[in-house]
C-alpha cells in the first residue's frame, strides 16, 4: 500500500518534471546590456546608417532569416529560405502567414514590395544603401524588379547575375504600407513620422516591443507576448531588455563587476580579471573585423611602396603573432587576406602567410629590400636599409587618435621596422582629420571633389606612407570588399590598381560563380593574389569577449551568438 | 517708489532688446562655424558603410541630401532662420527628435544635478565661508581654507571615477550608474544622485567658501559693523544681517554665473562619468555628430539663459543694494 | 563731589602687530559725572577713539587687546563682565556716535530699519511702536519729513542728515551715557554748527552724560563742562573747561591753545607744536612729550611723568609741576 | 661709445622710453621672422615659438623690468607673501615643476618609447598580482609584477615609462597654462584698461562685447572650436587665450576706473602724454599687481581645461599631456591604478600650488590685509 503510494507519487513527480520541461518557460527578469559605444541615431531603420540604429530596431523587427554560429539558415519572418531560379535571376520570397502589424492587419508580400519600390528605391527618401539593390546594365544603373505573386510571396527579378545578392534579400525588413503611404513623397514627414520613430507598428514581428528610448542613456524594450516564435516556447524569456549607454568604458566594466548590468563586452586585457570572478561568464567569440596596415601606393607615398617586393619585405618584418600576443592579449588570429577564417569562403591553400614563420624573417626582409634597391650591403656583410640615394628611410604611419589598440599596433610596427633600420614616425590624428586629409584624395590642381578614390594620379592632401585601420568583411558575401581592392572601388584610398584583381572580383559576381565550388575557387584565387600583391598588410582578425552574469542561460557562444537571444533566460 | 519702476522697466526692455540682438549674432556665428567645419554628419557612417561593402560616396551624398546639407550655405541659413521664426527649432538628425523635445526631455537630468549641487554648495560653502571669515586666522579658518583649496583643485572627472570605484564597486553602497528609470521626485533618486552631487559640489563648495570668506572679510572691518556692535546687537545679527547683506552681492554674481554656464556644459564630465543623460552629453554629442540644429539651439538657449540670469542678477542687485541704479 | 557714572582707571589698550606692540592707550584714568559733558581732547592718533571703543569693548581683537585697567559703570567693571552683559549695556545705556556717518551707517539698510532694530532689541517694542519712536527721534534731531526719511537709504541723505540720523540712532534707547566720537569733524562748517546745536539742546532736555571726543578746542569751549587732554595714549591734563582753557599748565596743552587763532590779538602767525607725535611702538621710560617740549627737564627723559594736582579738580601730568622736582631745564 | 649711448638716448627719447623701444624692436623682429616663415619654406619657429617670444617680451617689459626697478617694493611684498606658508609651498612646487619641465626630459627616457614586454609595471615599492587569460591554452596565468627602479612610477599598458610621461606632461601643462593665460591676461588687460580709460562709446562697445563673449559657456565653446578645427596644442592655447580674457577685462576695467581720476594720471595728461602712453606707461604698471593675481589664479583653470579636453579625446594627440595619460589610465583604473593616479595627483598638486600662490599674492598685494 505504502509502496504503491510512493510509486504513484514518484510517477506524478516524473510527469510534473517532464511536463515542466515541455511547457513554456516562465519569463522573468530584466536584461541590461551595457555599452560605451555611441547611441543609435534613429529607429526609423530605412534612414539609419550606423550599426547601433540597426541593432535597436532589430529587437522589435526580425529579418527574413538569420544565421546561427555555423552559418546555417534560421528562418524568421520567411516561411522558407529565399528560392533562386536556376539562371540566378529570379529570387522568390515566401513569408509566414501569421505575421501581424500592430493594428492586427496581416503583413503581406505587398508590404515588402511597397517598401522596396516606393521607399528604398524612391528618389525622395535617399536610402543610403540603394546600391545594394542596383545592377549595371549597359552603363546604366537600374534597380531590381520586385513583384507581388501572392499574399505571402513576392519575387525580385534581376537582369544580371549576382550570386551574393541572396544575402541582401535575406536581410530585408518591411514597412507597413498602410502607414507609410501617409508620408509618401515627403522625406521630412517620413523622417519625423511618430509611428516609425517609436516603432509602434511592429506587431508580432519581433521578440520585444518598444517601451522607451532616452537618448544617450537607454533603449528599453519589453517582452512581446504575441511574438510569432513564442507561440509554443513562450519566448522571449526576459520581461525587459535594456541597452544602457555609459559615458566611459571604465564604468561599464565596473557595472558588470558590481552586478548592475547583465552583459557587456570585455576588453582583452581585463579578461583575466573577469575570468577570476565567480559570478561572471566570459565567451570568447570570433568577429569579422580585421586590422590592417595600408601602404600608400599613390604618388605622395614613399615611392618604394609601389614595388610589390618592398611591400612584401615590410610585411615579412612585422611579427603578427607577437602583435596579437602583446596588443590583443592573445585575442586574435593572424590575417592573411580579407576573408576571415570563420567565413565559408575561407581558403588558406597557397596563401603567402607574411608575418608568421617562415615568412617572418627580418634578415630576409632586408635582403628583399636590397634586391629591390632600397638597401646597401656594407663591408662587414650586414645590410643597411635606405632609400635610392642611400639615405636612412623614414616613413610616416597614420592612425586615428583615441583608438588604443590601433595606437598600440602603430607603436609595435614602429618597434618591428626599427629592427630592419626603418624609422617610423607615428602620427595620431583625429578621425575627421584622417578622413579629410589622409584618406580622401584628388588629382592636384583639378576641380575634383575630394573622394576616397579619385583614380590614378589623385593624392591625399597630406602625405603618408603607412596607415593602421580596421575593416570588416561580410563572411557570407566577401565580394563586397571589392570597394577596397578594385580599380574603381569607392574606398580604394591607398591606390591599388590591378587588372587581375578587378577581373576576379567581376567573375565572383558573375553567373559562373553561382556554382559554389567555382566561387570558392575564385575566392581562393583572389586571396592568394591579394596576399601575394600585399597592397595592405593584413594584421589580425580580432576575437571578441562577451561577459555575462552567470545567471544568463541558453547562450550558444559563437560568431552569431545573439541569433537565438529570444531563448536566453535567467536561472 | 514709482520712479524706480519706470527706469527699471526701461532698463529691462533695453536689456531684452540687447539679448535679442546678441542671440541673433550667436545664432549666425554658430551656424556658420558648424557648417563650414571640415567634417560632415555622414563621416561617422563611413566605417559602417564600408564594412557592408557599399559605395561610400553615393551613401554620403544620400545622407547629405536628406538633411538638405547639399544646398548652398546661405540657403540653409535662411531656411533655418525662417523655421526658427515660425517657432520650429529643427529636427535633430543624430537623435531623431525635434530639438525642442530633446531639450525638454533632458534638461531635468542636468537641472536636478545642478540645482541640488548649487543649493548644497552655496549653503554649506557660505556657512563655512562665514565661519572662516569670522574666525580669521583661527584653526577653523586654516582647515576650511586648506580643504577648500583641495576641493577647487581636484579635477572633477577624476574625482567622479574615484568615487564610483570606492563607493559603488568596493563598498557597494550605490549603483555604478545613474538609473533614469527612477522617478525624479523620489528618495531613491536623491540617493543615487549622492555621488554625482558630491562630485560637482566639491569644486563648487570650495569656490563659494573662498568667495564668501573674502567677501565677508571685505565687510567685516567696515565701520558700520562697529556701529552695529555699538548698538548692542548680538553677534548673530551683526554677522548675519549687517555684514552678510553687504557680502552677498558679489556672491550672487558668482552663484548666478555658475548656474548659467553650468547648465549646458559644466556638468558634462559628471554626466559622462555617472552616465546621466543630461544636457551636457546632449550638447557635446551633438557637436561630435555635426548636428547643427542641436548645437545652434543649445548655444542659443544657453547664451540667452546667461543673459537672462545676468539681467535677473542685475535687477536683484537694485533690491539688495539700493545704491545701484542703471541708466 | 558727585559719584561718577563711569570711571576709567588705568586703562591700557595695546595693539599687537608684526612690527611691535602699539600702546594706543597706556594707563589713563578719568571719571564721567552724571549729566555732564566731558570732552576728550587730543591730536589725531592720541588714543581718544581707542579709549571710547575700549569702554564699549569694541576693540578689534586681534590685533587689539585691553591689557589692564577697569571701566566701572554703575559699580560694574565692564572689562570683567561677560560679553552678554556688555552687549546689553551697549546701545541701551551707553550709546556711541561715530565720526564718519557715511561709513558708519550700513549702506544696504534703511535709516529707519537701522534705528528701529535697536529699539526692538533693547526696549522690546513692537514693529509699529519702534517705527513710531524712530520717526519721533528723527524729528527730534531735526530731520525734515521724518516719516519718509525713515525709508531712505543712507546714500539718499546728505552728510548732515546722516549725522543727525546717527545721533537719532544713538538716542533711541535713552542711554545714560552718550559717547560722541568727533561728530563734527566730517561735516562742513554750517552743518557743524547745527550739529553742535543739537548736542546743546540734548544736554538741556535729556538727563544724560556726554563723553565728547574732539580735537577742536573751539568745540570744547562751546559745549564742554570738563575736559581731559590726551597725548600719545596718556593723560596730559584734566580740569574744567574754563579752568583749563584759562589756565593751562601742561606744555602740550599750552601748545594746543596757542595753535588756535586768536582773534583778539593781531597775531598774524599761527603757532604750532614742533615735531610729530612719537611712534607708539618704541618703548621709552620717560615722558612721551619730552622730545617736542621746550621746557623739558633731564628727568623727563628718564622717568614717567607724575600726576600733580595743581588746583581743585585740575590735574596735570608733568615733571615741571612735581613738587619733588627742582632741577634745571636740560 | 658715448656717441652711441647718446643716440640710443635720443631714440628712446623719441619713442617714449626704453621700454617702448624694446617693444617696437621685438615687434619688428617678430614681424620679420613671421614674414620669413611665410616666404621661406623652412619653418623657423612653430606657432608656439612665436607665442613664447611675444609673451616673454611682454613679461619682461611689464613684469620683470618693473620688478627690477622697484626692488624695495618687491622685497616688501615678498616679505608679506612669505608669511603665508601655503603660498611659499605653492611657489616651491611651481619652481620644482618648472625645473622638472626644463631639465627633466634630459634625465628621463622618451615618453613615447613603448616596450610591450614591460607593460603595466607598478611603481617602485608596489607589487601587483596580474591575471592574464590566454585564449589558446584557456588558462589564466597569475603573474606577480614588482615595481623596479628602472621605472620608478611604473609603466602604462604600452610599456611607456610613466615618469617620463609625467615629466613631459609637466612641460605641456605649464606651456598651456602660462601661454594661454598670458594671451588671455594680456588681451584682457588691454581691453579692460582701454575701456576704462577711454570711457564713453568705446567703453560701452568693449564691455558689451565682453558681455557677449561671456554668454558662451567657456568649455562648450572650446570643445566646439577644437572639434571643428582639429586639436593642435598651439591652436588650443590660442583658443583658450582668445576666449578666456573676459574676466580679466572686467576686473582690470573696474580697477582702472578708480585709477583714472588719480592725480598722477591727471598730471600725465596735463603734461600732454598721449593716450597710448598713459595706458601703457601709467595705467598698466599700476594694475600689474592685480594682473599677477588674476594670472596666477587663472592658470589652474586653463590647465584643467586642457586636461578636460584631453579627457574627452580632444587633446593634441602628438603630445603627452597629463590629460592624455589620465584618459588612458582611467580606462584601466581597476588593473593599473597608478597610470590614472599619477597624472591626477600631479594635476591636482599643480592646480593647488597655483591657487595657494595666487591667494598668497592677493593677500600680499591687498593693503587692507596689512596687520
Amino acid at each position: 500500500m505504502i509502496k504503491l503510494k510512493i510509486f504513484i507519487f514518484l510517477l506524478m513527480a516524473l510527469v510534473l518534471l517532464t511536463s515542466s520541461c515541455r511547457v513554456a518557460r516562465e519569463a522573468g527578469g530584466d536584461y541590461i546590456s551595457g555599452t560605451s559605444a555611441g547611441d543609435a541615431e534613429t529607429l526609423n531603420w530605412i534612414l539609419a546608417a550606423d550599426a547601433a540604429s540597426f541593432s535597436y530596431s532589430g529587437h522589435t523587427l526580425d529579418s527574413l532569416v538569420t544565421y546561427d554560429n555555423e552559418w546555417r539558415i534560421q528562418l524568421r519572418l520567411a516561411a522558407r529560405d529565399v528560392e533562386v531560379s536556376g539562371d540566378g535571376l529570379v529570387y522568390s520570397v515566401t513569408i509566414r502567414d501569421d505575421l501581424k502589424w500592430s493594428d492586427g492587419s496581416k503583413v503581406t508580400a505587398e508590404d515588402y514590395v511597397y517598401t522596396l519600390k516606393n521607399l528604398m528605391f524612391s528618389d525622395w527618401l535617399n536610402y543610403p544603401y540603394q546600391s545594394d539593390w542596383q545592377e549595371e546594365i549597359a552603363d546604366e544603373i537600374v534597380f531590381v524588379t520586385p513583384e507581388v505573386v501572392s499574399e505571402v510571396t513576392f519575387t525580385l527579378t534581376r537582369r544580371t547575375v549576382d550570386p551574393e545578392f541572396i544575402y541582401t534579400v535575406r536581410g530585408l525588413t518591411p514597412y507597413p504600407k498602410y502607414i507609410a503611404t501617409k508620408y509618401e513623397g515627403d522625406a521630412e514627414a517620413f523622417t519625423q513620422a511618430p509611428e516609425f520613430n517609436n516603432l509602434s507598428y511592429t506587431g508580432n514581428l519581433g521578440p520585444y516591443r518598444f517601451v522607451e528610448w532616452l537618448r544617450n542613456d537607454k533603449f528599453v524594450v519589453a517582452r512581446n507576448p504575441e511574438y510569432y516564435l513564442g507561440k509554443n516556447t513562450g519566448a522571449p524569456y526576459f520581461e525587459k531588455y535594456t541597452i544602457k549607454i555609459f559615458g566611459t568604458p571604465a564604468i561599464v566594466h565596473a557595472a558588470l563587476e558590481a552586478g548592475d548590468i547583465t552583459a557587456t563586452n570585455i576588453d582583452p586585457d581585463k579578461v583575466g580579471k573577469f575570468k577570476g570572478m565567480e559570478q561572471i561568464n566570459i565567451h570568447t567569440v570570433p568577429s569579422s573585423g580585421y586590422m590592417l596596415l595600408a601602404y600608400n601606393l599613390r604618388d605622395n607615398g614613399w615611392e618604394g611602396l609601389k614595388h610589390k617586393e618592398v611591400r612584401q619585405a615590410l610585411s615579412t618584418a612585422i611579427d603578427k603573432e607577437l602583435m596579437i600576443e602583446q596588443v590583443l592579449y592573445g585575442f586574435g588570429e593572424p590575417a592573411f587576406s580579407f576573408i576571415p577564417n570563420t567565413s565559408p569562403w575561407y581558403a588558406d591553400k597557397g596563401i603567402a602567410k607574411y608575418g608568421v614563420a617562415p615568412l617572418l624573417d627580418k634578415e630576409k626582409a632586408k635582403e628583399l629590400l636590397l634586391e629591390a634597391g632600397y638597401a646597401t650591403r656594407k663591408t662587414d656583410g650586414s645590410i643597411e636599409v635606405g632609400d635610392k640615394e642611400g639615405k636612412p628611410l623614414k616613413l610616416t604611419l597614420i592612425t586615428n587618435a583615441g583608438n588604443d589598440v590601433r595606437e598600440s599596433v602603430g607603436y609595435l610596427i614602429q618597434q618591428e621596422l626599427a629592427v630592419i633600420g626603418i624609422e617610423v614616425e607615428l602620427k595620431f590624428v583625429p578621425w575627421a582629420t584622417e578622413l579629410g586629409k589622409y584618406l580622401r584624395n584628388k588629382v592636384p590642381g583639378s576641380d575634383q571633389e575630394a573622394a576616397f578614390n579619385n583614380g590614378a594620379g589623385a593624392v591625399s592632401e597630406e602625405p603618408w606612407d603607412l596607415l593602421v585601420i580596421g575593416f570588416g568583411t561580410n563572411p557570407l558575401a566577401p565580394s563586397g570588399t571589392d570597394v577596397f581592392y578594385t580599380t574603381k572601388g569607392g574606398l580604394n584610398f591607398w591606390g591599388f590598381f590591378n587588372p587581375r584583381v578587378d577581373d576576379l572580383f567581376k567573375r565572383v559576381k558573375s553567373a559562373e560563380a553561382l556554382d559554389e565550388e567555382v566561387r570558392k575557387e575564385l575566392y581562393a584565387e583572389l586571396s592568394r593574389l591579394i596576399a601575394e600583391e600585399q597592397p595592405v598588410n593584413f594584421l589580425a582578425f580580432q576575437l571578441a569577449n562577451a561577459g555575462f552574469q552567470k545567471s544568463v542561460q541558453g547562450i550558444e557562444p559563437g560568431i552569431n551568438m545573439g541569433y537565438n537571444y529570444h531563448l536566453w533566460y535567467f536561472e | 517708489m514709482p520712479m524706480k519702476k519706470n527706469w527699471l522697466r526701461d532698463y529691462i526692455i533695453k536689456r531684452l532688446f540687447f539679448a535679442l540682438i546678441v542671440a541673433l549674432g550667436i545664432l549666425t556665428v554658430t551656424f556658420i562655424l558648424v557648417r563650414i567645419g571640415p567634417t560632415s554628419p555622414a563621416d561617422k557612417y563611413l566605417a559602417n558603410i564600408a564594412a557592408r561593402g557599399q559605395d561610400v560616396s553615393q551613401a554620403v551624398a544620400a545622407i547629405e541630401a536628406r538633411y538638405g546639407l547639399d544646398k548652398p550655405l546661405y540657403e540653409q541659413y535662411i531656411n533655418y532662420v525662417a523655421n526658427l521664426g515660425r517657432g520650429d527649432w529643427g529636427w535633430s538628425f543624430s537623435t531623431s527628435m525635434p530639438v525642442i523635445e530633446l531639450i525638454k526631455t533632458h534638461w531635468i537630468y542636468s537641472f536636478q544635478l545642478i540645482f541640488l549641487s548649487s543649493i548644497l554648495g552655496a549653503l554649506v560653502g557660505i556657512l563655512i565661508g562665514i565661519l572662516s571669515a569670522v574666525r580669521q586666522y583661527s584653526k577653523t579658518d586654516y582647515i576650511a581654507t586648506f580643504f577648500s583649496f583641495i576641493g577647487i583643485s581636484i579635477p572633477n572627472f577624476w574625482l567622479g571615477v574615484m568615487l564610483i570605484l570606492l563607493f559603488s564597486v568596493k563598498l557597494g553602497l550605490f549603483k555604478t550608474y545613474y538609473d533614469s528609470g527612477i522617478p525624479i521626485f523620489s528618495l531613491d533618486n536623491l540617493r543615487q544622485l549622492t555621488l554625482p552631487v558630491i562630485t560637482i559640489t566639491t569644486g563648487m563648495l570650495a569656490g563659494y567658501t573662498r568667495y564668501t570668506r573674502s567677501a565677508m572679510l571685505d565687510n567685516l572691518r567696515k565701520e558700520f559693523v562697529r556701529t552695529a556692535r555699538a548698538k548692542g546687537l548680538p553677534e548673530r545679527t551683526v554677522i548675519g544681517k549687517h555684514v552678510f547683506r553687504n557680502a552677498v552681492l558679489p556672491l550672487i554674481t558668482i552663484i548666478m554665473f555658475d548656474l548659467g554656464s553650468i547648465v549646458f556644459a559644466g556638468a558634462y564630465f559628471t554626466e559622462i562619468v555617472f552616465g546621466i543623460p543630461g544636457l551636457g552629453r546632449i550638447s557635446f554629442n551633438a557637436i561630435f555628430a555635426d548636428d547643427y540644429a542641436v548645437v545652434v539651439t543649445v548655444t542659443l538657449i544657453s547664451a540667452f539663459l546667461i543673459l537672462m540670469i545676468n539681467l535677473i542678477t542685475d535687477i536683484t542687485y537694485t533690491y539688495l543694494d539700493p545704491r545701484i541704479r542703471y541708466d | 563731589m558727585e559719584k561718577a557714572i563711569l570711571s576709567v582707571r588705568n586703562l591700557k589698550t595695546y595693539f599687537f602687530t608684526q612690527r611691535g606692540t602699539i600702546k594706543a592707550v597706556d594707563g589713563i584714568d578719568f571719571d564721567l559725572l552724571p549729566s555732564e559733558c566731558l570732552c576728550l581732547v587730543g591730536e589725531s592718533g592720541c588714543g581718544k577713539t581707542v579709549t571710547a571703543l575700549s569702554i564699549l569693548g569694541l576693540i578689534d581683537s586681534p590685533p587689539g587687546r585691553i591689557v589692564a585697567g577697569e571701566v566701572v559703570y554703575h559699580d560694574v567693571n565692564l572689562l570683567k563682565s561677560s560679553r552678554e552683559q556688555v552687549r546689553q549695556i551697549r546701545g541701551k545705556e551707553i550709546a556711541m556716535i561715530f565720526q564718519d556717518a557715511q561709513s558708519a551707517l550700513n549702506p544696504v539698510l534703511t535709516i529707519g530699519d537701522q534705528i528701529a532694530e535697536q529699539i526692538k532689541l533693547h526696549l522690546k517694542f513692537s514693529r509699529r511702536e519702534a517705527k513710531e519712536r524712530t520717526v519721533s527721534l528723527l524729528k527730534e534731531v531735526g530731520i525734515p519729513s521724518p516719516a519718509e526719511a525713515a525709508d531712505y537709504y543712507p546714500h539718499q541723505l546728505s552728510g548732515g542728515m546722516k549725522q543727525r540720523a546717527m545721533i537719532a540712532m544713538s538716542l533711541s534707547c535713552d542711554p545714560q551715557i552718550l559717547i560722541a566720537d568727533e561728530p563734527t569733524t566730517a561735516v562742513d562748517v554750517t552743518i557743524k554748527a547745527q550739529i553742535l546745536d543739537i548736542f546743546r539742546r540734548l544736554k538741556e532736555t535729556r538727563q544724560m552724560s556726554l563723553l565728547f571726543i574732539t580735537h577742536e578746542l573751539g568745540v570744547v569751549s562751546e559745549i564742554g563742562d570738563r575736559m581731559v587732554v590726551m597725548y600719545a595714549g596718556r593723560l596730559a591734563e584734566t580740569a574744567t573747561v574754563a579752568e583749563l582753557l584759562g589756565n593751562p599748565r601742561h606744555p602740550y596743552t599750552v601748545g594746543l591753545i596757542n595753535c588756535l587763532p586768536d582773534m583778539t590779538q593781531g597775531n598774524d602767525r599761527l603757532q604750532s607744536i614742533p615735531g610729530t607725535v612719537p611712534s607708539l611702538i618704541e618703548p621709552t621710560n620717560g615722558c612721551l612729550f619730552h622730545p617736542r617740549c621746550d621746557k623739558a627737564l633731564a628727568i623727563c627723559r628718564r622717568q614717567k611723568e607724575p600726576s600733580v594736582l595743581v588746583n581743585q579738580g585740575h590735574s596735570v601730568f608733568c615733571h615741571l609741576y612735581s613738587p619733588a622736582e627742582t632741577s634745571q631745564p636740560c | 661709445m658715448t656717441n652711441w649711448l647718446a643716440s640710443i638716448n635720443y631714440i628712446t627719447g623719441k619713442v617714449g622710453g626704453i621700454r617702448k623701444l624694446i617693444l617696437i624692436l621685438m615687434a619688428a623682429l617678430l614681424g620679420v621672422t613671421i614674414l620669413l616663415d611665410v616666404l621661406v619654406v623652412e619653418k623657423i619657429f612653430d606657432p608656439l615659438g612665436y607665442l613664447y617670444i611675444a609673451l616673454g617680451t611682454l613679461a619682461v617689459l611689464y613684469g620683470i623690468y618693473p620688478l627690477y626697478t622697484s626692488r624695495r617694493l618687491v622685497g616688501y611684498y615678498w616679505e608679506r607673501a612669505s608669511q603665508n606658508r601655503l603660498a611659499v609651498a605653492g611657489l616651491a612646487f611651481i619652481l620644482f615643476l618648472i625645473l622638472l619641465a626644463l631639465i627633466g626630459p634630459f634625465f628621463t627616457t622618451d615618453p613615447t618609447a613603448t616596450n610591450f614586454e614591460e607593460k603595466n609595471i607598478p611603481p617602485l615599492g608596489f607589487t601587483i598580482e596580474e591575471s592574464v587569460y590566454h585564449p589558446e591554452t584557456q588558462q589564466s596565468i597569475s603573474k606577480t609584477i614588482t615595481g623596479s627602479g628602472k621605472h620608478p612610477l611604473g609603466t602604462d599598458n604600452k610599456g611607456r615609462d610613466l615618469l617620463a610621461m609625467i615629466v613631459s606632461g609637466a612641460r605641456i601643462s605649464l606651456q598651456v597654462g602660462l601661454l594661454a593665460t598670458g594671451i588671455a591676461v594680456a588681451l584682457g588687460t588691454l581691453i579692460g584698461v582701454t575701456s576704462a580709460y577711454l570711457g564713453g562709446k568705446i567703453d560701452n562697445i568693449l564691455m558689451r562685447f565682453t558681455d557677449i563673449m561671456m554668454t558662451f559657456p567657456f568649455f562648450l565653446l572650446l570643445v566646439f572650436i577644437v572639434f571643428i578645427f582639429g586639436p593642435n596644442l598651439a591652436f588650443i592655447v590660442l583658443v583658450i587665450g582668445l576666449t578666456g580674457w573676459t574676466g580679466t577685462a572686467r576686473l582690470v576695467r573696474s580697477e582702472t576706473l578708480s585709477l583714472r581720476t588719480r592725480e598722477f594720471i591727471m598730471a600725465a595728461k596735463a603734461l600732454g602724454a598721449s593716450d597710448s602712453r598713459i595706458i601703457l606707461a601709467h595705467l598698466v604698471p599700476n594694475v600689474i599687481s592685480l594682473i599677477i593675481v588674476i594670472a596666477t589664479l587663472s592658470i589652474p583653470g586653463v590647465i584643467l581645461a586642457e586636461a578636460g579636453l584631453s579627457f574627452i579625446g580632444l587633446g593634441d594627440p602628438s603630445v603627452t599631456s597629463w590629460g592624455m595619460v589620465l584618459r588612458a589610465g582611467q580606462q584601466n583604473l581597476d588593473t593599473a591604478w597608478w597610470v590614472a593616479v599619477a597624472p591626477g595627483v600631479m594635476l591636482f598638486l599643480t592646480v593647488l600650488a597655483f591657487n595657494f600662490m595666487g591667494d598668497g599674492l592677493r593677500d600680499a598685494f591687498d593693503p587692507r590685509s596689512a596687520v
